[in-house]
């Protein structure tokens, strides 16, 4: 063993050194910076999370601006039916179903083929993207940081009863291993859904579920941190200084915490987005012919011998997705809190 | 000890009556439940209807059915399958179990014995190549799901396949041992990036702690500083993220089951929710709740016994 | 008396991000056998990095330890291999820390701690080694030591944590032992049993101690030579009454004015230095105490003054001193 | 209620803070083994500080002393006794009364880093308790913020810099301006210098001291350091394991100390003189200090109390709990055999 290898190069120092550091801005007119600022700088040192934000932004720009566009690229054609003639916006609609057309390769028509029922797979793509992030910002932009803030900011600044409802209400979740509370909702209200919404019912109930399901372990986080946050000495002064427990809340808790809660929220969605998917891929999700990135590898596994492209282009858009926000998570951890990187 | 296990057989108690109830009210909650209409099909006459119904306990109100179903549960009898009929709930499941044990056991260990040795020798060779490299690795597998994977895999064996290469086989869980190291190797993988990653946080936190100088300070070898003293204080928090973990584990086990004709729990849930099999479903269910559970209670168990500082007299 | 520890020279560099931090900067300084050494600073000032880089404890990298040698007992330890280091740590030279509370490992019995050492440099079986675990303890004063050797580190208060502590660092007869604040921790009703015990054993022993603290009354009462650090540098050297009586560095003199003393009239003023010690990563040209120095004139911000002989046996770092 | 105010008030005309009987006591809870047993962190406190005065009140941790000054300010709920504040008991108070008075006596914390928000601007922080106030518009409370950063002796450009910015030294000065914002009559200040260096504790120490004279402050000087305490207190209790055993004016405390709790720490104190250190007797106290949990029956001190020892460990002192009486005009001790 390598003896003097033990300790990655920053770690010691920070500590050693940091009263010093302290004392580098307090010269006359040197900018002082923000905390935030200073965390938004670590975050660019991340040449990994950058480029995953880059890559993550191009795939979002992509599916809300280029589906719409490549509906109206191509010509209108009619050979293959006859008398109808039909223009891009039928045959480049993720859910436009062609059976004369099954299985096509690439080509200037349908840039990325087309699968067993003759829908554009490129197109198919581009939605299957735009329901993952849909299901991933309601479920964890809306409930699971919505209601985790909430309840975890209030069960941890103020205990008692909630305290002990939100451990209960946890408890419970965690113990419905990993998706099967999802598999069994899903699995029972599906078709409710899909009679009273449409064929985007299941997609609602989806992310409905999936948010309830995710939430209270945020709620436990934050609420972990909340109880953190009020040992510091500052809470204490502020209520000193006459500051009420709301403003206490609002002032000093939650912008303290945020930052942890962003970092949570973003590996959350990798979560989410993979439960989708999983959901999706029994056949709770989406349903046929509509898109998500599970339902076109469910839709393509049993001809991965003759069309393995069917299958890979989908399983490779999710994996750079569920990748770039794991990324993005671990780079914005380093940056909010540096000493978790060691 | 003796209060010890009283208290964790409460809280079992606890979430089996928490789990049933919930999983009760969804069904009783649910639309377009006629089991005994779709169990008779055509052979549907109101005097068989009503015949059935009381035969499987539905004329009877709500809580009567729930707490018939909890008596049942005490005796180890998780009801009648509303879809084979005939068939009770514990022929589907029983079979089951000991496939799904045997699969989530083998993942399990599999992902320790790789992952947690993985995040000590990237801990020990923090922010070199070997590090990076590896852990970039282990996201990868963290994050990305066995049913993408499992595309991928499939891929590669048709090219395998066609180049006369030899593959390992995927379909038939129990045709013997070599049918099961694929399903095993790709369920384990998340399991395995969790705990790599976790290892390696632990290991740098260890290794910075006042005891660690201490060991040092002693003239110990490098050798048993790590391997004694900081590993074995690494070994506490791993423990305890091990009973959490095992929501990947499950998540997993229903894709893969599903996926590979895995005659397990998950893959009976799965069809039990195709079958709109109530019974059947609210058993796995019932059944993964305490199976989780227990796994919780070794662990706690074993934490108990590394930690002096909550041994229990 | 002869020397036991000689120090040439010696620098100690982190490499950070922000820039190389000369935690230590060319210290020079010999201990001789059996005696008590105070080294004397603020946080920051360079003693704890001092001592370990003595024990060459410190993570290579960030931290970079240079220096012209470190002889203890005839050999250099900058030389040293790290096995040939391991040999002499916990055996010939032992080292205690401020924090009793984390600085023994929770998960083992306090016996087994100490033995480990013990069999680890003494050659004994299980049994002995054991035996003198137990020796150890009752020897620092812990009741009852054969039982609580089996005990572990949190069944332990704080002042009996840091009596195990100097157990493990006694208990292979070590020529030096390196105290790292070894009472801040701690409250002062056991800081006196600490020191009364370290006081005592050293005695007995025979033990060269090098205590290092911010505290001017601990060293008053505990050393026979003191070193004072400033920003990385040793400042001033001499032996304890002189350091009191006589201090030459204005540093020396501005600490000992600026601490509330129990023997001063009540309520005169204290003296406090002005303005903050200096960022390591930003050192001033020159002597570094200069931009708080009273008595600082031109010269002192071009040049760094060397430690030099100011009177008998004293030596200071400054071109005014007295 | 009205009347037992009135009375308070007419007994200690001079007083500002009069303390009676404080106790707080933290429930101990244990899930399935709660015991309902409490830890008496406070059990029985009286003193009273008088305007522009510091009391400084010293023990070793655990005895209590900063639960004191908490419970005076009603940041944690107190068990029993009253907190007499310029003529009022404020135990009795709501909520909001509380936070109202809060503005009359305010509290400097001990560790400069914990205790400022570090997302907050100096200005934002020093504005706070100004914005909470409402002390004036916008342009009246930068003033003011201006005025007090001159005051405590920091230059106005600290205004819009981070916490993380500043050494502990002047940080602890920016907590200074924070509660000397509302113009507070009692400052509570907890081990406000221990955490700082001792070039730097000086510096914070005469600021203490300068703005006692310039504003007329009373200082409740909370510290486990003795010599400090004995520089800036006028009067000083001395507490051990929830009870003031000794409380009298600084000088006569650190001359003639009577309690032989009071004579081993003032002997465990090492003295920056060599010669003196040589000569000197050390009273070595035997044992740790007891846990508050479970203190030791009678009197609190006596198992590791030299005098007791001397005196063949007498009944009484196992048995009877001591009570705070005046042994001289303004010494109170709590001890039975108190040494002349």
């Amino acid at each position: 063993m390598d003896t003097d290898r033990y300790l990655e190069p920053d770690t010691a120092p920070t500590q050693l050194t940091q009263e010093y550091l302290m004392e580098e801005s307090l010269e006359p007119g040197l900018h002082s910076t923000s905390p935030w600022r200073d965390s938004f700088r670590r975050f660019l040192r991340d040449k990994r999370a950058v480029g995953a934000l880059v890559l993550l932004a191009i795939f979002i720009l992509a599916s809300l601006f280029l589906l719409p566009i490549y509906e109206h690229i191509g010509p209108v054609i009619s050979e293959r039916h006859g008398f109808v003639h039909i223009g891009p916006a039928k045959y480049h609609s993720p859910t436009y179903v062609d059976n004369l057309v099954e299985n096509a390769p690439a080509s200037s028509l349908h840039w990325l083929g087309t699968n067993y029922a003759g829908q554009d797979i490129f197109a198919r793509l581009l939605a299957g993207i735009q329901v993952s992030l849909f299901v991933a910002v309601i479920v964890v932009g809306v409930m699971d940081v919505g209601l985790g803030i909430i309840f975890g900011v209030l069960a941890g600044y103020y205990g008692g009863i909630l305290d002990t409802l939100l451990a209960r209400f946890t408890d419970l979740i965690f113990a419905f291993p990993g998706l099967l509370f999802a598999v069994l909702v899903t699995g029972l209200f599906r078709q409710a859904a899909l009679d009273r919404f449409g064929n985007d019912g299941p997609l609602y109930l989806v992310a409905i579920t999936l948010g309830l399901t995710i939430w209270p372990q945020m709620a436990r986080y934050v609420r972990g941190q909340t109880l953190s946050l009020k040992e510091q000495q500052f809470i204490e002064a502020s209520r000193t200084i006459g500051t009420s427990s709301n403003q206490i809340i609002l002032r000093h808790i939650l912008p303290n915490i945020l930052s942890l809660i962003f970092v949570a929220a973003t590996l959350d969605i990798s979560g989410t987005i993979i439960n989708e998917g999983v959901l999706s891929l029994i056949g709770l999700g989406v349903q046929a012919p509509g898109s998500s990135l599970g339902l076109m590898i469910q839709e393509s596994l049993a001809n991965i011998p003759y069309f393995p492209m069917e299958a890979i282009l989908p399983s490779l858009t999710l994996t750079i997705i569920v990748l770039a926000f794991s990324f993005i998570g671990d780079g914005l951890r380093d940056a909010f809190d540096p000493r978790s990187k060691d | 000890m003796l209060r010890f296990f009283l208290r964790r057989l409460i809280g079992l108690l606890f979430v089996v009556i928490g789990v049933t109830f919930v999983t009760y009210a969804m069904g009783y909650l649910a639309p377009n439940q006629d089991p005994i209409a779709a169990l008779l099909g055509q052979h549907n006459t109101p005097q068989a209807y009503a015949t059935l119904k009381h035969e499987y306990g539905l004329d009877k109100p709500w809580y009567i059915q729930y707490g018939t179903f909890l008596l049942n549960l005490a005796h180890g009898n998780l009801g009648l399958s509303y879809r084979y009929p005939g068939q009770s709930v514990n022929d589907f499941i029983g079979p089951a179990i000991a496939i799904s044990i045997q699969l989530g056991l083998s993942a399990l260990i599999l992902a320790l014995v790789l992952g947690i040795p993985s995040g000590i020798i990237a801990a020990l060779r923090a922010n070199t190549w070997v590090d990076t490299s590896l852990m970039s690795v282990m996201l990868f597998f963290y994050a990305v799901p066995a049913f993408v994977i499992i595309p991928f895999y499939q891929v590669l064996i048709d090219i395998l396949v066609a180049n006369n290469l030899p593959t390992l086989p995927v379909q038939g869980w129990s045709e013997g041992l070599t049918y099961k190291i694929v399903p095993v190797v790709i369920l384990a993988l998340t399991s395995m990036g969790y705990f790599a990653r976790i290892s390696r946080t632990v290991m740098l936190e260890v290794l910075r702690q006042d005891y660690v100088r201490t060991a040092r300070s002693k003239g110990l070898s490098e050798r048993r500083v790590i391997y004694l003293h900081a590993f074995r204080n690494a070994l506490l928090p791993l423990l305890s993220v091990i009973g959490p973990s095992l929501a990947f584990l499950v998540s997993g086990a229903f894709v893969i089951e599903d996926l590979f004709n895995i005659p397990g729990v998950g893959g009976a849930a799965i069809q039990a929710v195709a079958n709109r099999d109530w019974p059947v479903l609210q058993g796995t269910v019932v059944v993964l709740a305490v199976a989780v559970v227990i796994m919780n209670i070794v662990v706690d168990i074993l934490y108990s016994v590394a930690d002096p500082r909550i041994r229990i007299q | 008396m002869t020397d036991l520890l000689t120090v040439r020279d010696l620098h100690t560099t982190f490499h950070t991000r922000a820039g190389d931090v000369p935690a230590v900067n060319g210290v020079s300084f010999t201990m001789r056998e059996g005696e008590t050494l105070g080294i004397v600073g603020e946080s920051g000032s360079g003693k704890s990095v001092t001592a370990l880089s003595i024990m060459r404890l410190l993570p290579t990298p960030p931290a970079e330890i240079t220096g012209q040698e470190v002889l203890f007992a005839g050999q250099d330890l900058l030389e040293m291999s790290q096995d040939q280091l391991r040999a002499l740590r916990g055996n010939k030279m032992a080292m205690i820390f401020q924090d009793p509370m984390t600085s023994l490992n929770p998960v083992f019995k306090v016996g087994f701690q100490i033995a480990e050492s013990v069999r680890m440099h003494m050659n004994l079986g299980p049994r002995d080694s054991w035996n003198r675990a137990v020796e150890m303890l009752d020897k620092v004063g812990i009741p009852n030591a054969a039982r609580r050797a089996n005990d572990y580190p949190h069944e332990f208060s704080g002042g009996m944590r840091q009596r195990v502590m100097i157990a493990i660092a006694l208990s292979c007869n070590p020529s030096l032992l390196i105290a790292d604040e070894p009472t801040t921790a701690l409250d002062v009703t056991i800081q006196a049993q600490i020191l009364e015990l370290m006081r005592a054993l050293s005695k007995e022993f025979q033990t060269a101690v090098m205590l290092i603290t911010h505290d001017l009354g601990v060293i008053a009462g505990m050393a026979q030579q003191v070193l004072v650090m400033y920003a990385g540098r040793l400042v001033e050297a001499t032996d304890t009454r002189t350091l009191f009586a006589k201090p030459a560095h204005p540093y020396t003199q501005a600490l000992l004015h600026s601490i509330p003393r129990m023997d001063d009239a009540q309520n005169e003023r204290l003296q406090p230095i002005t303005g903050q010690p200096p960022d390591l990563l930003k050192m001033p040209v020159g002597c570094s105490f200069a931009p708080r120095c009273p008595k600082a004139q031109a010269r002192c911000q071009r040049e760094t003054p060397p430690l030099v002989e100011v009177g008998a046996g004293q030596r200071a770092a400054c071109f005014f001193p007295y | 209620m009205a009347d037992e105010t009135m009375l308070a008030t007419s007994m200690t005309t001079d007083a500002l803070l009069d303390v009676q009987d404080l106790k707080v006591y933290f429930p101990m809870t244990g899930g399935l083994l709660q015991r309902g047993g409490a830890v008496r962190a406070v059990d029985g406190v009286n003193f009273t500080i008088r305007r522009g005065e510091t009391l400084g009140l010293v023990g070793e941790s655990g005895c209590g002393k900063s639960t004191t000054g908490r419970a005076i300010l009603q940041l944690i709920p107190v068990t029993g006794g009253k907190v007499i504040f310029n003529g009022m008991d404020i135990t009795k108070l709501s909520p909001k009364a509380v936070r109202q008075k809060r503005a009359e006596m305010q509290m400097v914390f001990q560790d400069p880093f914990s205790s400022l928000d570090p997302r907050y601007t100096v200005a934002q922080i020093i504005g706070e308790p100004l914005v909470n106030f409402k002390r004036g518009n916008n342009r009246e409370i930068d003033q003011r913020i201006r005025e007090l950063l001159s005051t405590v002796g920091l230059p106005t450009n600290s205004l819009n810099r981070y916490p993380h910015e500043f050494s502990g030294g002047q940080r602890q000065r920016v907590g200074l301006a924070r509660a000397l914002a509302l113009n507070p009559s009692l400052l509570i200040a907890d081990e406000p210098v221990s955490a700082l260096d001792v070039s730097v504790q000086a510096q914070v120490l005469n600021l203490m001291e300068d703005l006692q004279q310039k504003l007329g402050l009373a200082y409740l000087f909370i510290s486990h350091n003795l010599s400090v305490v004995r520089h800036i207190s006028q009067r000083v209790a001395v507490m051990y394991l929830g009870r003031i055993v000794e409380i009298t004016a600084s000088r006569q405390l650190y001359a003639q100390p009577l309690h032989p709790y009071t004579k081993a720490l003032l002997s465990a104190i090492p003295m920056p003189d060599p010669v003196l250190e040589a000569t000197r007797q050390r009273i070595v106290l035997a044992g740790d200090l007891p846990s508050p949990v479970a203190p030791p029956s009678g009197c609190h001190f006596h198992p590791r109390c030299p005098r007791a020892q001397a005196l063949g460990n007498p009944e009484r002192c196992r048995q009877e709990s001591p009570t705070l009486t005046m042994a001289t005009l303004d010494h109170a001790v709590a001890c039975h055999f108190p040494e002349a």
